[in-house]
Formats: structure tokens, C-alpha cells, sequence
């Protein structure tokens, strides 16, 4: 086909946008631990960036989006980006631009995924697994969903990743929180966040980045975009609103409350975003809101120390998220029908792949986790922990 | 010498620094500080768990001055530093044995 | 018409650009509160954004954009976003795309609004406020120059929000300063703000933002929306060396003089964007500047306590945009003259537009300010003050 | 030409990435000066913002795009934009988009250059070193490379601006440092950065507009923006690792080198964006952060001041980035062979150009700095450097 | 009337707090602090240079009270300091003259 | 036993640290603070209105030691901070009744 120079321009400055949300995680993040994690709580961010960049030129994006083996993941005819072109091949926009879109799909995970370690991991153990999980869990879930694994084939929809990403961070970090246990003193000792405006800050940067993720989503530039765009700022609002109501009948709205209550909404909408429109984006929204600030909850009370909540808001808002597109998919919008229109096989297919990479990625996730603290050990020293890893990883101090 | 150590409002501070001044006491050393009173605390709640917040921002002055200049110090900073409101402040007088200048080594007692 | 993929895409990024102008305004305003209110007033921004999103889609883009009523409001057809499609109707791009284009002009507004009412507002009386606000504040403003209503049918020119966005927010901060009154020991204590290098973070955000803002406005990808772009950044220049000159006369030049100057530019080359050339916008900027430095040396020594300055940069900057735009239009460059290419009437259109819009923000906003202060109060209490809104609003330190 | 809106819509928003790249240059430099230092550090960039932004439209653009007189530097015709058209003229978009995406490229190189003089600069000075500099140094080196000068008529290739960008700033920083000497007490105080945070922030955006500064030189969107897009992430990605992995060796692995590292591997890869692929990026990118960080340690030992490294990162990246040019290009990206494909002429052109930009900028920088320094002086006093420049030379505090 | 100087770890303040609380001291005044004990130091690195970071962040709460009550007050923050492990700080008791309450000018001796 | 409060320039903290360390002082608790002495300020402007910002940052470093090593403790510090120059600081001393190791109850007088 021809290359569609508006399509590859919006798909340039999605990819942008997209890359911009791998530190903004990390700010996220940084702003949330303690003085002298901050910084190497950034620095994570950063680190996963690095890693898996290299790691998708190189085999990943052959994994996930090459020809198919069995339904489960791609082969190897694309090591290296060879024969990854650029020109427009089958669609409007060059395959090499395809590549580096997905890629930032992949380094945002990665930074979620850091949640279930924050200031008790080991810098060089974060390295070793980090390149373990891209290439075993991310790579094949993305080839389910997108690059024509059986999930995709089965009639799941995920739209810009609520699975791949969302789900997929989300248990990876509930399942890695339980592998490296509690920080020392969690739950007897107060452990006041760094820096709030740093975390509303990098709030701001993914709010901003998702538009390019749902709606770049569309890979061309186009009413579908528009939509997915609309939704997608919609549902944020919609959560921000649901979670800041929800603690406010139980406290204060904290400002964190409000922004982990758009990022709950932005995941949720995320899988739907091309199948909706806005009045069902409220609803989305505003539900994963309160499902998420609910998770968070009971995490507390289970005295979980996934106190980052990327599995509250990432794993479980990604889950409604998957469950919710295949009950509001309209095909007004985009063709797809879902249970409210009265296509059960949408919700089972949406169910079952939602289901397959949960208990994909939780269950080798705590493989992973567990091999890695038995050998070299994923946990620092309570020593270095008690000095904080800025000094104790990096040498820094903030 | 005695060591006269202040913990007004942080709003209360240009005020106290410029009727200092205009006392003639110009050498001091200022830090920020959390303080509490009697009043009972204010509780915060972070993502889920309440935690009192009692601790508010103060300002702390140290000033040293001789012996016979404290009573006055006291006075002014008393002044200044009064809104008549809860959370004014404290003063503590805190006996000092010697002031050394590092620049000249002087001594004082 | 068909649909234009390069207009298409620039409407996306444009959009994108300015939705992160709206924590842009809070980390602006953030940097200069004090300590205590640090990220109450962040959050403010947070909160404009989701409530005006949620009252857009739902009521306020009919209101806005619905066909017109006696020249003053759109009706409801539109309630819902019924019927804005995702084909390019009768332009080159989906009406859904204008529609949230217009969003997060609508989202900036509110978030410069707050600065009226910093550091002493009732987190529970801003909603409230807000939903009114926007509704019958914002929605006719737009409406009247962009949505069919007298103003546009008058002749006045708005190119990107000058009237519609400026001057409505800054003399809606300047009605709510008015009867929220002074911050206890405004004038009498020293009132340090929390973190300059914040503000200058917020104006990065706010002047990048900009482009999209200005050179979005022209909902095409060609020479109008290159203009636009050129004199945005131009305007910016001039108004921050204005500025940064006009204060070392006075004393030493603070960079937050400088980032003032440049919002000040930014504000008044709004309405004139896609009327007038570079050399132009020097002068647009560089009187912006000076008007503005001025506008706040006199409400400073009024003793107002607008301090944030909404109405010295936004509502003073953008009247003076919107007479320079009836003055200094060029029909070089849109077919448009001003009284320099002696059109009077297009002068007299754009000073009508503009204090007719000046009038309505500030009177309607003295009205709603006052309604909800005489019932629920638009102020927190002096205790809550004291100890600051963070705590007392959020439950939350910085 | 007709206009490309797909082509326009990129470019326009790479110039939006782009011009965020001048304060981000300025958020990571002010994370590394003592607290003292912080706001007047950024500021700097603010005020080459909009010296360079005023200069360029006035004059600068004609220097460097005017028609070329003698190889060196363009006349001036286009004075004050005379001529700079809104309509597509040779190209597939506007002339006026082109001057203001070469303009970002103006202001975010004299953002750089403030490096040199970080912590003691006088700020009436570099105003006038400023003006001056962009005028007698950029604007010639920008005419030899882009603007029909002699070093594009011999053949030297320079993608996006690693000779005209990256090695002219680096190397006046390091004129400069040496005119203006050490800061007071270097190397026998320490010298704590005020935060490294912004400078991680500053990175981030320096990353995501680098987007738009390499994929955005292509002037299109289509597969040369594509791949330049991905061998700018991947060579960030590689320099990232390489400078994290070498300080590893050496002690622990800072922060603060793996984002400098980053920005080693972003530098090299300017140059090459649009003639190498992904597997060559990551060459190019892993030994630019070697190249980089040795320059570093090396400058440290010699004990010159220029401590924000804009020398060995800029500077001596971008020298490697040129003569990586001449050495990689592939003719199979953009029909460009380099040396390793039997080009030599290619490599000679490639050198001749960098070592003439490096000469030429060096030393006319040696010779205003100290023209400047003997006459107003560029330095400020022992006591306004005691206080710092915050204080004394904008009356603030952060 | 005795100025209690008590230098602890930061995690463990709320607990001090609490159990100074339920004593009925109230009344205090904190800040941040970094410091350093018998414990040798951790060394860190910025951009090739090494320096030794031994300074670790620490609470300092100063509590002005009566001199029968120092020593319930010692024993109280000692025992809710305490982990047991190497940095769980140091108390000093300072004299002090006297105390004196802006609010009224109350003096306490 | 005395407390030995410092307050040097910034810049010469690590100097003095070593001086400390190497005459076996490795105890110590710094904070960062604001400080004047005899020296007029400087005045500080913040959107049309001047501010005179005097206050310079400062390190103080307190210190406390057995009453017979008191002498050596300030003669290092004077010694390490002194650059002769206006603002180099001054040095307090005040008396301290008994010290507690809040890890072991020990107590030292
Ligand atoms: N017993 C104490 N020891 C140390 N500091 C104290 C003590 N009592 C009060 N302060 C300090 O003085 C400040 C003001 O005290 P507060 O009780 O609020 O004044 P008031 O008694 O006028 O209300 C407190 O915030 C705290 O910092
Ligand atoms: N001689 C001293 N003078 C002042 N402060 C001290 C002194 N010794 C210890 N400290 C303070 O007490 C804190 C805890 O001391 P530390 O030696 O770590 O306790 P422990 O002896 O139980 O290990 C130090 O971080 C420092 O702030
Ligand atoms: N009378 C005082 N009381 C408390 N602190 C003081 C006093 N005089 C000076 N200081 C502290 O010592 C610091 C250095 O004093 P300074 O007068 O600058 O030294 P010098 O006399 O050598 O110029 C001041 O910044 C302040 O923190």
C-alpha cells in the first residue's frame, strides 16, 4: 500500500509521546518512596528504558511480531530488524515505525513492573531479570494479542494493551512483591512518600503520553484516533473523579488519591478505547476508579507491600479494563459488538485472554523471581536497604 | 553568655529579624523546624491509612548574646513574635561557657 | 469533505500538547504558593481537568458548539456528544476531534481561574464553583466567538482563545480574589513561594503546550498553522526580555519575571496568531510584557491579592492581544486587515468582542462567587488556612 | 511543490519536541550546581531562549539560509523573515516551518554553551556574549552544513545538527570555561548538585524532543523519519548501558551516568540519524558513551572546570558522531555509503567538516569571551559568586 | 528546667511520638538532621570523584522540661527508640535557665 | 560534658569533617541552617517588592565531647573552617549534663 504521510506523522508523534511515559513512571514512582530511594527508583525507570530498547532491536519485537510458532509466539525472522523495512509495506506507514511504536509498549511495562521491588532491590539483579521478563512474559503476551498469537485469533480485543501492559505489570509486580518480601519495618514504621509534586508531576507525563498510546493505537490518523482519544481523556477524568469521592467518604481526598484514580481510568480504557464511546468511557472510568482504590484497600489490609499499587491499579484496572471491552464494545464505533449488544463470545474471548495472561505472567513472573533470589539474590542487604539505595545502588544521594 | 533560642511562626520572621535590627542584634542563626504545643494535631491520611499530622513549621532562631543583653532579647522577640493566637512560640534561655569567632579566633565569654 | 490524515494528525498532537497545559497551569501556580498549599493548588488543576472534561462531553460542548440560540448559547442537540461524528463532516477532519480540541481549552481556562482564589479555597466550594463556572461562564464565551454566536457574526477575531480563554479566566480571578478576600497576613507576612524551579517547569509545559494551543487553532497542517507557530514563539521571546528588562530597571530580574514575561507574550499573540506576522508579534510581545509588568506593579500596590497574577498576565495580557489583533491584522496573512491597514470596523469588532467578554466573566463570576460564599462558604476556614490546604483540604504534606 | 499536511504535521510537531529541548537543557544542568546556582542556571536557558528566538527571525535565519555569499554564510535577504513564504515553495511544506524548526536548533545549542560558564557567569555578559555568539558562530557553521555553505558542497553529511549542534557548543563551552576560570574553591570544596531528580527530569525531556531533532530533520514522515526515530532510541539506549556499565567498573553506577550516557549516545547519533541502521546505532551509541565518559575523567584529572561536561559529552560526542558518520553510512538506508563501505571521500568530507566546525568554534569563542572579559567582564564578582548567582544576580531564591 | 536533646532514627519517631504522647509530654520541637556515630562511613561517588557519605539522615527532638521530669522523659525516649542495632542515637540533657511562652509571656524556671 | 556547636560555611564542611576524623572525632550531628553575623545583607526582590535576604546557608555541626577535650575540639575546628574571609563563623559551647547511648542505656557525664 501507499505510506499515508498523515498516519506515519501521527504515528511519529505517538511513539514520542509513548517514550515520554517510561520516566514519567519512574517519577510516578520516585515521588512515592522514601528520601533515599528516590532517586533509584527513577533510575529504574531509566535502566528498564535502556534494557529493553536494546533488548527489542535485537530479539524482542522478532518474538512478539514475527511469523507465528503454534499461536504462542514469533520466530526469529526479524533478529536484528532484519527485513523490517521502511516503506509502507502492507499498511500506510512504515513496518520500522510499527517496531519502535511497540517498542515503547515494552519499556513502559517494564518501569510498572518495578512497583513490586521499590527500594529493597538489587540493581544488578533488576538487570538480569528485566531481560528474563521482557523476553519470556512481555514478548509472547504481545504476540497473543497482536502479532497473531492465538489470543487475537481466539477474538480477544485489546485495543492498545490493557492485557499486554497492564495486566501483565500489574501481577508481574504483585507476584515479584511476594517473591521479595516486605521492606523492613513495613507496617510498623511510617514511610512518608518524597516528593508528592514529583508523582503529580509524572502523572501529568503519562496522562499526556496515553493520548498517544490509546489513540496512536489506531495506527493511523482518523476518526478512530479521534475516538480513542476522546475516551481515553474521559475515562481518566471519570476515575480521577470516582477515587477522589471515594476516599473523600472516607477521609481527605488526597491528591494522590485523585491521580492514581486517572491512571486507573487511562488503564482501564485502554483495551476499550477503539470499541467505545464516551458516555460508556464514564462508566469505564469512573468503575475502575473505585475497583482500584477498593484493591488498594485490601491490599493494605492483607498488609501486602506492593505499596506502589501497580497490581491495584495496573493489574486490576487492567482486568476490568478486558472484561469491560467485551461487554460495552459497540459497534457503532468500530464494528465489534460486546455482551451488551448481545455478542457473549466477545466477553469469553476477552475473559479468557484477560485470564490466560494474568495467570501467564503472575505464574512465571514468581518462577522468575524465585530463581533469581535463589541464586544471586534480588534483595539488597538489610544494611544497604537501611542506608537507601541511592547510596547503597548507585552512590547518589538526591 | 546564654544562648536565647527562639520557635516563633514563619510568618512572624521578617518581623522578629527587623525588630532585632533595629535592637541591634544582628548575628543569629535560623533553621526550619516542625514544632507541636499543647494544641492537640490535625491527621493526615495517605492513600488509604490515617496518620496524625501534629508537627507544624516553625521557625527557630539561635541567637548568643551576653548575659546582660538577654533580658532584653527576650523582650523584643516576645514582642515581635506575639499574634496573641494558639502556636506563638517558645523562647528557651540556655547558658553558653564561651563564643569563639573561627575568622579571628577571638574569644568570648 | 474528505478527510485530511496531515491536518488529522497535527488536530491530534495539537490536542495533546495543550491537555498538558492544564497541570502546566498547576505546577505554574504550585511553584509559588507557599509551602503549606503546595499541592492543594496542583491539585486544583488536577481537579478543573477532570470536572471540565466530564461537564464537556456531557453538556458543555453543546452549549459551546450545538447550533445557535438568539446568538448567545448552542442548544442541547449535542448533550452526550450525540452526533458528533468520526468522519470528516463538513471539514477535513472528524467533528470528535474539534470537539476535544475545544476540551482541554475549556480544562486550561478553569485551571487558570483557581489562581483567584489560591491558598484559601474550599476544596468542596471549587467543585461546585467549577461546574458552574464553566457552564455558564465559559460555554456562551465560546460560543460567541467560535460556535456561531454574536460576536463571531460581529466580526470579531479570536483566533486561539484570547477572549474565550484570557481575558474570561483573568478577570474571573480577579472577581473571586475579590470576594474570597485577602490570605490572612497578605501584606504583612513575608509569603515565600514553595519552589520557583517548579514555576519555570510549569512555563516549559505551558510555552511547549502553546504551539499546540496557537498552531493547532488553524485545524490544518499548512502555512497558517506554520505562522501561528512562528508568532507564538516569537511573542514569547519578546514578552520575556520586555519583562526581564522592565524589572532590572526596577531592581534585579527574576526569572520569574522572565517566565512572566513570556506567558504574557504567549497570551496576547493568542487571539492575533494566525493574523499577523513575525515582526509583528515582536511588538505584540514585547507591549504584552510591559503591559503586564505594569498591570501587576499596580495591583500590588492596590494591595489586591490576586497574587498569582491570572488577571495581570491573562486578563490584562489578553485584552491588550485582542485590540492588537483588531490594530495589527495583515491581510498577508489571512485575508484579514486591522486599523493599521485602516480597517476600523475590524478594531471596533475586536474591542466589542473583548470587553463585552470581559464584562460578562467578571460580573457572572462576582454573582456565582458570591452566591456560594453567602451559602457554603467559598473560603476554608482560619484554622484550615493556617495550617494549610494540603492538610486541611488533601490530608496530605508535599 | 504541493504541501504534504502528513510531512507539515510532523514537522510541526518536531519543532514543538524540539523547542522543549532548551529548558530541558537547562533542568539538567540546574540539578547539578550547588543549591545557590539553581534557579539562575535554568534561567540561563530561559533567556538563550529568547535572545536566539528574537535574533533568528530578525537576522540569523538570513546568515544561515540567506543565499549563500562565498561559501561561508548566507546574505541578507531574508532580513526580518523578508520573503520566508507560508506556502510550499521547493519542499513539501512551508519555508516559514523550516526557519522556525532550524530555530529550535538555534536556542537549544546556546542553552549548551551556558555550560562553560555555569556558576559565575555574569548575566548582563552573557547576554551580549549571546547575541554575539549565535550570530559570528552558529549562524556561519548552520550555513556551511544546511544552508548551501562550502561544507555541504564537499559532502560532508550532518543529519540533524552533531557538528553544527553538538560539537560547536561543546567546544565553545569549553573556550569559555577557559577564559572565564575555575569556579571559586574548585576542587578543594565539594560541590553537591541542588538535584539530581530535575536532572533525570531534564533527561527525559531531552530524550523525547530529541525525537523531534533527529526524526524531524528528515522533513517528511515517512521511512527515513521512521528510522531515524529508531536509531536515536537505540543509540540512547546503548550509550545509556555503556557509560552505566564503565563507571560500574570503576565504583557504582550514578544516576547521573547513565542518563549522561544517554545523552553521549543521543549526540553521536545526531549526525548519523538518517544514514544508519538500528545494529549500527547501537556501535555508535555504546562507544559514544565510552568516548564520553573517558572525556570526562579526563577532564576531572586535568582539573578543568568545565563540570557540566557539555565538552565531553557534546563536544567530544559529537566529534565521534561526525566521523561515525563518515564510517557507518549505509547506502541502504538513504544512498549514502561511509567508509566501512569503501567511501573514503565520505570519512574525509565527514572529518574535514567536524574539525573545521570544531576549530572554527573553539577559537572565535576563545576570542569573544575574552574580548568580553577584558571589557565588561564575563564574570561576576568573588562575593555576588559567594552568595550565588540566584541571589545575586536575580534576587531569588529557589 | 532541662533541654533533652535526643537524636533517632527518622523510622522510628511516630513510635516516639506515641509513647511520648501517652507521658503527656507534648510539647516539642523537631528537625531533620543528618549524623553520624561510631559506625565508619559508606562511600559514594559523583561523576568520577569519590566522597565519603557517611552522614546519615536522622530526627532530632529537643523537649524542654521540668527537672523532675528529664528522667521518666529519657527513660520513655530511650525506650521507644530503641532497635537494638547500630545508629539508634543519643539523648543529651542540656540545662536551661528558664522557658518562657510568647503567647504570654509566661516564664517557667 | 560539652556541646560544641559550630557554624561554618558550607563549602568547608568536608574539610572539617576530615580535620575531625583524623583527631579521633567521628561522633557528630549537622544540620543545615541560615546564618548572619556582623555583615549587612543583601536584598532579594520577588515580584515588585524587595526582600532583604541576609540569611546565608550555613553548616552547624554539634558536637559532644568530654569536657577535657573540649579545648583540642575547637582549635581543630577554627583551624579547618578558618579562609579568613567575613562569614567563616563561630563556635558556642554549652555546658551538657550527661549523655545517653539510646542503643545500650549507657550513660556518660
Ligand atoms: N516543651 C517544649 N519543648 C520544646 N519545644 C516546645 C515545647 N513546647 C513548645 N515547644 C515549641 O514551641 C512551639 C510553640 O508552642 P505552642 O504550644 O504552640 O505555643 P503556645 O503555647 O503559645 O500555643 C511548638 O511548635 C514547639 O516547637
Ligand atoms: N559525640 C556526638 N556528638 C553529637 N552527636 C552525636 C555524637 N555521637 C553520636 N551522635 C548522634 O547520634 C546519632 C546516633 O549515634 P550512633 O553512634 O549511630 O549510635 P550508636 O552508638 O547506637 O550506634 C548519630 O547519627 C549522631 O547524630
Ligand atoms: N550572636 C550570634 N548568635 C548566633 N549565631 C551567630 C551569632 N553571630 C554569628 N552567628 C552565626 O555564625 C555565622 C557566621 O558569623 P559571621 O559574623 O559571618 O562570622 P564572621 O564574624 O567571621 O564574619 C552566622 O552566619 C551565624 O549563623
Amino acid at each position: 500500500m501507499v505510506l499515508d504521510t498523515g498516519a506515519t506523522a501521527w504515528i511519529l508523534a505517538s511513539t514520542a509521546l509513548v517514550a515520554l511515559m517510561t520516566p514519567g513512571v519512574g517519577f510516578f514512582y520516585g515521588g512515592l518512596v522514601r528520601k533515599k530511594n528516590y532517586l533509584a527508583t527513577i533510575a529504574l525507570a531509566f535502566v528498564a528504558f535502556a534494557l529493553v530498547s536494546i533488548q527489542w532491536v535485537v530479539v524482542g519485537y522478532s518474538l512478539a511480531f514475527g511469523p507465528d510458532i503454534g499461536g504462542f509466539i514469533g520466530n526469529l525472522d526479524f533478529l536484528g530488524l532484519n527485513g523490517v523495512g521502511m516503506d509502507a509495506g502492507e499498511g500506510t506507514y512504515p513496518p520500522l515505525l510499527f517496531m519502535i511504536f511497540q517498542l515503547v509498549f515494552a519499556t513502559v511495562t517494564m518501569a510498572i513492573v518495578t512497583s513490586g521491588v521499590a527500594e529493597r532491590v538489587k540493581l544488578s539483579s533488576f538487570i538480569i531479570f528485566a531481560l528474563i521478563w521482557t523476553t519470556i512474559v512481555y514478548d509472547p503476551l504481545a504476540h497473543w494479542a497482536w502479532g497473531g498469537g492465538w489470543a487475537s485469533q481466539f477474538g480477544s480485543l485489546d485495543f492498545a494493551g490493557g492485557t499486554v501492559v497492564h495486566i501483565s505489570s500489574g501481577f508481574a509486580a504483585l507476584a515479584l512483591a511476594i517473591v521479595v518480601g516486605k521492606r523492613t519495618g513495613f507496617g510498623e514504621h511510617l514511610m512518608e512518600p518524597a516528593n508528592i509534586p514529583m508523582t503529580l508531576l509524572g502523572t501529568a507525563l503519562l496522562w499526556f503520553g496515553w493520548f498517544g498510546f490509546n489513540s496512536g493505537s489506531a495506527l493511523a490518523a482518523n476518526g478512530i484516533a479521534a475516538n480513542a482519544f476522546v475516551v481515553t481523556n474521559t475515562a481518566a477524568a471519570a476515575g480521577a473523579l470516582a477515587w477522589m469521592f471515594a476516599s473523600w467518604y472516607h477521609g481527605k481526598p488526597a491528591s494522590l488519591g485523585l491521580v492514581s484514580g486517572a491512571i486507573a481510568g487511562l488503564v482501564a480504557i485502554t483495551p476499550a478505547a477503539g470499541y467505545v464511546g464516551a458516555m460508556t468511557a464514564i462508566i469505564i472510568g469512573a468503575v475502575a476508579g473505585l475497583i482500584c482504590y477498593g484493591a488498594m484497600l485490601w491490599r493494605i489490609r492483607r498488609g501486602l507491600d506492593e505499596s506502589l499499587d501497580a497490581w491495584a491499579v495496573h493489574g486490576m484496572g487492567g482486568l476490568w479494563g478486558a472484561l469491560a471491552t467485551g461487554i460495552f464494545a459497540a459497534a457503532a464505533v468500530n464494528g465489534y459488538s460486546g455482551l451488551i449488544e448481545g455478542n457473549v463470545q466477545q466477553f469469553i474471548a476477552n475473559a479468557a485472554g484477560a485470564f490466560a495472561a494474568l495467570v501467564y505472567s503472575f505464574g512465571v513472573t514468581l518462577i522468575i523471581a524465585f530463581a533469581i533470589d535463589r541464586t544471586i539474590g534480588l534483595r539488597v542487604s538489610e544494611e544497604e536497604e537501611y542506608v537507601g539505595l541511592d547510596i547503597s545502588q548507585h552512590g547518589e544521594r538526591a | 553568655m546564654k544562648l536565647v533560642k527562639a520557635i516563633i511562626k514563619p510568618e512572624r520572621f521578617e518581623f522578629v529579624k527587623k525588630a532585632l535590627e533595629e535592637k541591634g542584634f544582628t548575628g543569629m542563626t535560623v533553621s526550619e523546624v516542625k514544632g507541636r504545643g499543647e494544641q492537640k494535631g490535625i491527621s493526615l491520611q495517605y492513600r488509604g491509612k490515617t496518620m496524625s499530622v501534629d508537627m507544624l513549621p516553625k521557625v527557630q532562631i539561635d541567637i548568643v548574646t551576653r548575659d546582660d543583653r538577654t533580658d532584653e532579647l527576650v523582650t523584643v522577640i516576645t514582642g515581635a513574635a506575639r499574634t496573641g493566637k494558639i502556636g506563638d512560640g517558645k523562647i528557651f534561655v540556655i547558658p553558653v561557657e564561651r563564643a569563639i569567632r573561627i575568622r579571628t579566633g577571638e574569644v568570648e565569654t
